[in-house]
């Protein structure tokens, strides 16, 4: 111990190679740390992180993309509304009333529309209660659902793609110069 | 070279050099004594660190089950809400409030009065300075504690660093809280580091005395950086010491300033005043000077340590006490007296109110400053510990009561009448307030245990700059006078 | 500013099966079963037009609706009586929609009457309960006291009443609207007189407090409002005598402390004044000359001088008062409960009526009237749809509720039906109804909450709340012009609730008394059927359907109403004869011994206590004393002083009727003789909220005058009042002593 | 409007105010209940109630003048008065609370640690404190409004304007592609006052009526001498 430490002065670099190393070395971690904490929460793209199991296997990828249907023709609300809204048992039956009738899981749903009981699905997207986003403003913009809630078209189950945190939102709204006063989102 | 003997000296032959060292000659007016030798010295410094009686288990025990209760408050404060606390609308700030700025304002006397004394190069400082700057670290740690106790969400205080975030959300530097944030740590950092320095040289030789097998050398031989007492290692040493006053002298009252800025800055009545900066900073300086002698007599008297720590130690520092207590009487009517020339109806209500609801409280404070006025101007009184004693723990009451009259009585009766309502603290906010006061004395105690809480080099240096020095067969007396008291 | 813009007014009933809680944090989704018409944002919500029926002013409104759940009232801009407003108890509604103790299970009394204990059954038990005991029902020996006698619950059991061979129909809801009623009788059109207080350019309320309760305080306030400033040239001038500063009298301009019962002898007073001016400034002068000269004559003794001893108002105010009222025309003088509910109540009225007709005289003369004029097809209407509801005039009178409690306490009474009314509680003491309740041999309760009628129910049905129920109600709203509100549910009905009148309709056919009516909705549908014709503004072409789409989207029918007239002799001065012109000195219950005056009142938050066990309205600090969460006993400061008495000493003031104790207010806006105590608090049964919460006043009320068989004089009755020793915390929010800095420091 | 002040400069489209005509104001209360069923404000209970903890964002406050009998009284609703210059924003130390671009006093709930500061520096007292977390009892709870959040323990909470209502009256209004107009937005407070006396409108549109009423001589701020510019206008009564 004693051999190790001659004396105070040991304490600091003496050479200035050695000072400015130490200075570089700061610097460098504290970018590091503004990096490392911004991604870790920031959005994890290409990855599904939540997919639910659904009460009918319903596929994103069918619909959406093979079939090339329009997401506002189930999901009406969002042109108008603050939220999008799943479609209602009527809807599907639109098309199901008479297309592929034979399949279990439209069975399953004919049930529920005779008993006029909603489908309970599994909440995939989730914002906690203290943020009020807007679907109306953001489709009147032309946004692309995509650019939120991922590649939908290409799911057989749908996931979360990414994480809704805030820094996520506030990327996009300042790429867009859309408003980042804080009453925007918050009330 | 005399390790040796000297650890044995520790051991055994402790009383009787007790006895020399009190068969010596003392004479008061000095303020150290020439004729003891560095045996007893190191004897007189370290026994408070290596003896430890049961007296001391019973009160620091005592101590840490009062700081555990606060502790339980704080947690049930936590689970519960601030609800549990006295405080209502409109009376947001209360006895926390108070608290802090009284141990903040505590922490001013030690590294600022070392500090002072150090650049001014005081001969009679020595003794003291470990005291007072121990004073100081202690007194910051618990006055940190209080902005945490105070705020309502505790698991979001993060907010208040700069945490580069995906938020992209910072700290608003506007607010004075992140002032006083910035400013306490850097005080903190400031002090505790002047205080390990000044360590330095008494921790070695604390490693040194300490007895084989003693627990404490393992930390001793760490936290002694390989102190041997080179000329290099003190030529370092007085620099920095020299460097570190500066610096702390500089931060000291920029933070009591800031605390002040907490208040003034705000437009509450009372407290939107520009006088509130020196004010509180003397204040500060109050309270905490009074605060150094009552540790000093305390010690000297649980530790017998009358002929390191003297009599004229404390009749200095009484001096300084009296100045202060009359700039602070100063600065207290300027203050009134602007304000109520001012004649703002809302400020006159606030005073009314006052009046009539803390009449004790206003009696004990203002009696308080008349008092070490009057008490300080006599002779006998500076040179009587017990008087000291008295008067010093008054001022502290005092100054906590002056900090809870800024705090509390201008939140219940100020601008909107409507609201006006009455503030008394509640159980919680009592104990936690108590327990912060028994965790000060319980870091006191145990640090008391852990390092020499005399200044033993600083003691010696005076010894050899005030005392003769023997060259060849004549004693030819060193630069600096022993009767200059 | 213009409301209807801001809001949608609502479609019809919302799709059912509306459930889920998006935008709410939730596992799960839960599309709609049926989707909601197009064009509709279901963040947003629905707003559904109804009518409020916290209290019985009938005031319209427009109902939030998000996912099925009411969120918040707002009033219908087009309602005639409230014009979009809506008062504190009106936005209680949602509260006491999804209040946690609302009942939702019928209940069987188990055990002696009195003692509470229920146990819950189901609904085929609870009807098959009622239709036996509607059976034994003899004749004359079933009754029934309702809330309000003029919705569709009631007009269902009053035909069920009239099959079971009985008239016993009593409406619990009184106040001093009848004796107006009895004092405009000999004019043929017995009606409350409507005070155009809007067009007014000065008012003076005579102990009306119509801020706080009577016709309509919403309406009244929006009056208020549009003659303060409603006209941007001239502010209306508002003065106000009685014997307490009550929260409409804080309004005013001026303030005259009028002593107990003497308001009519100030109003002759004025009125004599008036005419000494009118005779110097040959005013008048349309009317025949022996008219006036017999008008002088017969009130020559009410000299500013006179009245001034009798009413304690200095002869100055009087006189200066006159000249204001002159100086400001067209102005209005509105009675209210100190003029009417004293032993001179009738007498003062007309005198008041007298003072009225002259004022309308005098803004005639400039060309200027407030007199609104009512067409004589709405009077018809009125009537009939009335009858149409088939609740007796006489049934809304206190002397029926007098007569029904009377008869219960005989134990002739085999069968009672009490319809959303708590008489146990907000009946006078001294009525005795809960010794009467215990002599019936079996009662049933329809209501949302248990209360302290429950207690003496045998059998309680928990209705749908109004919000989730089809009914409508014909305004008895004192314009005479009819108003007609349509309530429709706005929400599905709570789980275990139902109709009651539905319930009562299918015990009352079990019972082989059947109406011949399916259900409530029908019965709306049925007024729809037989008025569309009268009610102008349904468009002719519209079929049934649609019809009843526009009519429930307007939240009912309404004719307009224009208050300018021709001319000026109203049918307001045709009965005032001189020999009336005399107001004799008020009688007191109570000897000397009873040194205060006590003055029962109402708040604007709690009113006569049926919502007391809402916490909205318990921790809205009531507006003049700023007191929540309890009631208490206002008392003059001297007094208090005098008394050594302190905020929160209890006090216990006795009448001759009974006692209560409740912490002592010391109030500057009270008389030094007078103590006043508020309605609305201390339920022996009503929830935690309202439970054992202050003191009930109705407890100090009693019959008085004997004799008469109209509303007792309440505000003629005088009290002791003690120290009991103890005290009590007073949740009050203002400062007592920072509530007189404010207007210096806010420069206000 | 203050050049010293530290505000965020303001887009020019909106500046919203509210105007109160106390001499229409009549005390019924009825704007305090309106307020707690829009804004989901929680009730204290009794014993709170009585360590004056209520949580209401709107009061009215009643001052007398002399004694019985000729007593002067006066209606005060009090709300947040959204300064333009306001003391409770630059001391907060995280940015809950600021000033946003239409001259509001925002209030960010969920980044409030509860320094309680701002409270403290409101000259008003109208900021109020969550002291404990008060549930909403099952089924009260079903009538929360979902466009306000519900507030937690520990965090300030305030008058916003209702601002849920102002954002969804601009979202009107821009779907319609034209500003917002006198009658689009209106608080909860004004929306049911039986006597209008509460008008609301955006200052910056020289049609709308408070910018006409605010010009008007019975205009009145409430303790203007500290320069905090309430957005919040009195009309006096008298004559």
């Amino acid at each position: 111990m004693r051999s190790s430490l001659k004396d105070i002065g040991t304490l600091m670099p003496k050479s200035a190679i050695g000072r400015n190393l130490a200075l570089l070395i700061l610097i460098v971690g504290g970018v590091l740390t503004y990096k490392v904490t911004y991604f870790y929460q920031g959005p994890i793209m290409g990855l599904s992180t939540y997919t639910p199991k659904q009460p009918i296997p319903f596929s994103h990828k069918q619909h959406a993309g093979d079939l090339k249907i329009n997401c506002q023709y189930c999901h009406t609300y969002a042109r108008r509304s603050e939220m999008a809204g799943v479609p209602s048992i009527s809807t599907c039956n639109n098309c199901h009333a008479n297309l592929a009738v034979e399949s279990d899981a439209i069975t399953f749903l004919k049930k529920n529309i005779e008993a006029k009981t909603p489908i309970e699905w599994e909440r995939v997207f989730k914002l906690p209660d203290h943020v009020f986003f807007n679907h109306k403003r953001h489709i009147k913009k032309e946004f692309e659902c995509q650019k939120c809630h991922g590649p939908i078209e290409t799911m057989e189950v749908v996931g979360k793609v990414n994480e809704f945190k805030m820094g996520f939102c506030l990327d996009c709204h300042q790429q867009e110069q859309a408003p980042t006063d804080c009453w925007t989102c918050h009330t | 070279m005399g390790s040796h003997s000297e650890k044995h000296i520790l051991t055994t032959k402790f009383q009787t050099l007790q006895n020399e060292g009190k068969a010596h000659g003392i004479n008061a007016g000095s303020d150290v004594d020439l004729h003891m030798s560095d045996e007893i010295l190191n004897e007189k410094s370290l026994r408070p660190m290596f003896r430890t009686t049961k007296a001391w288990f019973v009160y620091t025990l005592a101590l840490s089950s009062l700081v555990a209760w606060a502790v339980a408050c704080w947690g049930y404060q936590i689970w519960n809400g601030m609800g549990v606390t006295n405080l209502k609308h409109p009376v947001f700030w209360g006895m926390y409030i108070a608290t802090f700025v009284f141990w903040v304002g505590v922490s001013h006397s030690g590294t600022m009065v070392s500090s002072i004394l150090r650049l001014v190069s005081a001969n009679w400082r020595r003794p003291i300075l470990r005291g007072a700057e121990a004073m100081t670290t202690f007194s910051l740690l618990v006055a940190g504690m209080f902005p945490l106790i105070h705020v309502g969400r505790l698991w979001r205080v993060y907010y208040m660093f700069p945490l580069p975030n995906q938020r992209e959300l910072w700290p608003n530097l506007r607010s004075p809280l992140a002032w006083d944030m910035t400013a306490i740590t850097v005080y903190l950092t400031a002090s505790s580091l002047f205080l390990f320095v000044g360590l330095l040289p008494d921790i070695a030789v604390a490693r040194d005395l300490c007895p084989k097998g003693n627990w404490r050398s393992l930390y001793l031989k760490i936290l002694a950086l390989g102190w041997r007492g080179t000329h290099r290692q003190w030529m370092i040493y007085e620099k920095a010491s020299i460097y570190l006053a500066i610096f702390v002298l500089m931060i000291a009252p920029s933070v009591h300033t800031i605390v002040s800025w907490d208040f003034a800055m705000s437009i509450t009545p009372v407290w939107h005043t520009t006088i509130f900066g020196p004010y509180f900073v003397v204040g500060a300086i109050y309270s905490g000077v009074a605060g150094v002698i009552t540790l000093m007599i305390l010690l000297r008297w649980v530790f017998k340590l009358d002929d390191v720590i003297k009599l004229v130690h404390l009749t200095n520092l009484s001096k300084m006490l009296l100045l202060m207590s009359i700039i602070w009487t100063y600065f207290y009517f300027t203050d009134y007296l602007v304000t109520w020339y001012g004649n703002n109806p809302v400020e006159m209500n606030v005073w009314e109110w006052q009046t009539e609801r803390f009449s004790l409280q206003l009696i004990v404070m203002l009696g308080c400053s008349v008092a070490t006025i009057g008490l300080l101007s006599w002779d006998w009184v500076r040179k009587s510990p017990g008087m000291l004693l008295f008067i010093t723990i008054w001022v502290n009451t005092a100054m906590y009561l002056e900090r809870y009259l800024i705090v509390v009585p201008v939140l219940t009766h100020r601008d909107n009448p409507y609201t006006w309502t009455d503030y008394w603290p509640s159980f919680i906010e009592t104990s936690i307030a108590v327990g912060a006061a028994a965790y000060f004395l319980m870091l006191y105690a145990i640090f008391i245990k852990l390092m020499p809480i005399v200044t033993i080099a600083d003691v010696k240096e005076g010894k050899i700059i005030t005392g003769d020095i023997a060259i060849g067969n004549t004693n030819i007396r060193a630069y600096g006078d022993p009767g200059e008291h | 500013m213009d409301r209807r813009k801001f809001l949608k007014i609502g479609g019809t009933v919302a799709a059912t099966g509306l459930v889920g809680s998006c935008g709410q944090i939730a596992q799960k989704v839960i599309p709609f079963a049926i989707p909601p018409d197009e064009g509709i944002n279901p963040v947003e919500g629905w707003f559904y037009n109804t009518a409020c029926r916290m209290c019985d002013s009938g005031c319209g409104i427009m109902v939030r609706v998000v996912e099925g759940r009411a969120k918040k009232v707002e009033g219908n801009p087009d309602h005639p009586i409230n014009k979009g407003g809506v008062c504190a108890r009106g936005q209680a509604a949602v509260q006491q929609l999804y209040h946690p103790e609302r009942l939702m299970t019928p209940m069987r009394r188990e055990g002696a009457k009195g003692t509470g204990n229920l146990v819950p059954i189901t609904w085929e038990e609870a009807i098959s309960m009622i239709s036996e005991n509607m059976k034994n029902a003899k004749e004359d020996s079933s009754f029934i006291i309702a809330g309000d006698g003029s919705d569709m619950t009631a007009a269902i059991t009053a035909r069920i009443l009239k099959n079971m061979g009985s008239d016993n129909f009593a409406v619990s809801g009184f106040d001093s609207r009848e004796k107006f009623i009895e004092a405009t009788s000999s004019t043929g059109t017995p009606k409350v007189p409507y005070y155009d207080i809007a067009n007014a350019s000065a008012v003076l309320l005579l102990g009306a407090d119509i801020f706080e309760g009577g016709a309509s305080p919403v309406h009244y306030g929006w009056a208020f409002g549009q003659m303060r400033r409603g006209n941007k040239t001239k502010r209306g001038q508002l003065f106000y005598a009685g014997p307490r500063l009550s929260m409409t009298a804080a309004s005013a301009d001026h303030f005259f402390a009028v002593k107990q019962g003497t308001l009519g002898q100030f109003a002759l007073g004025i009125a004599n004044e008036i005419l000494h001016i009118a005779e110097e400034e040959h005013l008048l002068k349309n009317l025949p000359a022996t008219k006036v000269e017999e008008w002088r004559h017969a009130i020559g003794g009410y000299t500013p001088e006179e009245t001034s001893i009798r009413t304690t108002v200095p002869a100055d105010k009087v006189k200066h008062l006159a000249m204001e009222l002159v100086e400001h025309l067209p102005a209005v003088v509105v009675p209210g409960d100190d003029v009417a509910l004293h032993t001179n109540g009738l007498e003062s009225l007309k005198a008041v009526e007298f003072l009225n007709s002259i004022l309308r005289e005098l803004a005639a003369e400039k060309g200027l009237s407030s007199v609104p004029v009512l067409p004589k097809e709405n009077k018809e209407l009125y009537r009939a749809m009335n009858e149409f509801i088939g609740v007796p005039e006489k049934a809304k009178k206190y002397s029926a509720l007098k007569g029904v409690i009377g008869k219960a306490a005989t134990g002739s009474q085999r069968f009672g039906l009490i319809l959303h009314s708590n008489p146990v509680y907000a009946t006078p003491k001294a009525l005795k109804a809960a010794d009467a309740l215990t002599k019936v041999k079996f009662v049933a309760q329809v209501t949302n909450f248990l209360d302290d009628t429950s207690l003496y129910a045998d059998v309680v049905l928990p209705d749908l709340h109004f919000l989730e129920s089809w009914s409508a109600q014909v305004v008895d709203f004192p314009h005479g012009v009819p108003v007609f509100n349509t309530i429709q549910p706005v929400v599905n009905a709570a789980p275990g609730t139902m109709q009651a009148g539905d319930a009562l309709l299918k015990a009352a056919s079990m019972a082989g008394l059947g109406v011949g009516i399916a259900n409530q909705e029908v019965m709306v549908k049925n007024m729809l059927i037989q008025f569309r014709s009268k009610w102008n503004g349904i468009p002719a072409g519209l079929n049934e359907k649609q019809a009843w789409e526009a009519l429930l989207q307007k939240g009912g029918w309404w004719a307009d109403i224009h208050h300018k007239a021709e001319k000026a002799i109203s049918e307001g001065s045709a009965w005032v004869t001189s020999d009336q012109l005399k107001v004799g000195d008020p009688a007191f219950a109570g000897g000397n011994d009873f040194t205060f005056y006590l003055h029962p009142y109402s708040t604007v938050n709690m009113g006569d206590g049926n919502v007391s066990n809402l916490s909205w309205l318990q921790e809205m600090p009531e507006p003049m004393t700023t007191v929540s969460w309890g009631s208490w006993v206002e008392i003059n400061p001297k007094t208090a002083k005098g008394m050594g008495v302190a905020n929160g000493d209890m006090l216990k003031v006795e009448s001759p009727f009974g006692s209560v104790e409740a912490p002592a207010l010391v109030y500057p806006g009270i008389g030094p003789e007078t103590v006043a105590v508020p309605f609305g608090y201390g339920h022996v049964s009503f929830g935690k909220n309202a439970t054992a919460r202050g003191a009930n006043a109705m407890d100090l009320l009693g019959d008085f005058p004997n004799g008469n068989g109209g509303l007792p004089a309440w505000r003629a009755i005088r009290v002791k009042v003690t120290k009991t020793g103890t005290k009590k915390d007073i949740i009050r929010e203002a400062n007592p002593k920072g509530e007189y800095e404010g207007t210096e420091i806010f420069q206000l | 409007m203050v050049s010293w002040s530290f505000n965020t400069k303001h887009d020019n489209d909106y500046k919203w105010a509210l105007v109160i005509d106390l001499d229409r104001c009549n005390g019924c209360g009825a704007c305090t209940v309106s307020c707690q069923a829009e804004n989901n404000v929680a009730v204290v209970g009794e014993e709170l109630a009585l360590q004056k903890r209520v949580m209401s964002w709107l009061r009215i406050e009643r001052y007398f003048e002399g004694e019985w009998p000729n007593i002067r009284t006066v209606f005060l609703p009090m709300m947040c008065q959204q300064c333009e210059n306001a003391p409770c924003e630059p001391v907060c130390p995280v940015f809950a609370t600021y000033h946003n671009p239409e001259g509001l006093n925002a209030m960010i709930y969920n980044r409030c640690i509860g320094t309680r500061f701002c409270g403290n520096n409101c000259p008003y007292s109208v900021r109020k404190f969550n002291w404990f977390d008060y549930g909403f009892e099952s089924p009260l709870n079903e009538q929360l409004n979902p466009d306000v959040s519900v507030r937690d323990a520990g965090v300030m909470e305030k008058c916003s304007f209702c601002m849920q209502r102002i954002r969804r009256g601009k979202d009107r209004a821009k779907d319609e592609g034209r500003k917002v107009q006198d009658g689009d937005i209106m608080p909860a407070c004004g929306q049911t006052c039986p006597t209008n006396a509460i008008t609301f409108g955006n200052m910056h549109d020289p049609e709308s009526e408070v910018a006409k009423l605010i010009e008007t001589k019975r205009r009145h701020r409430l303790l203007e001498e500290h320069g905090t510019h309430p957005s919040v206008y009195y009309l006096k009564g008298g004559a």
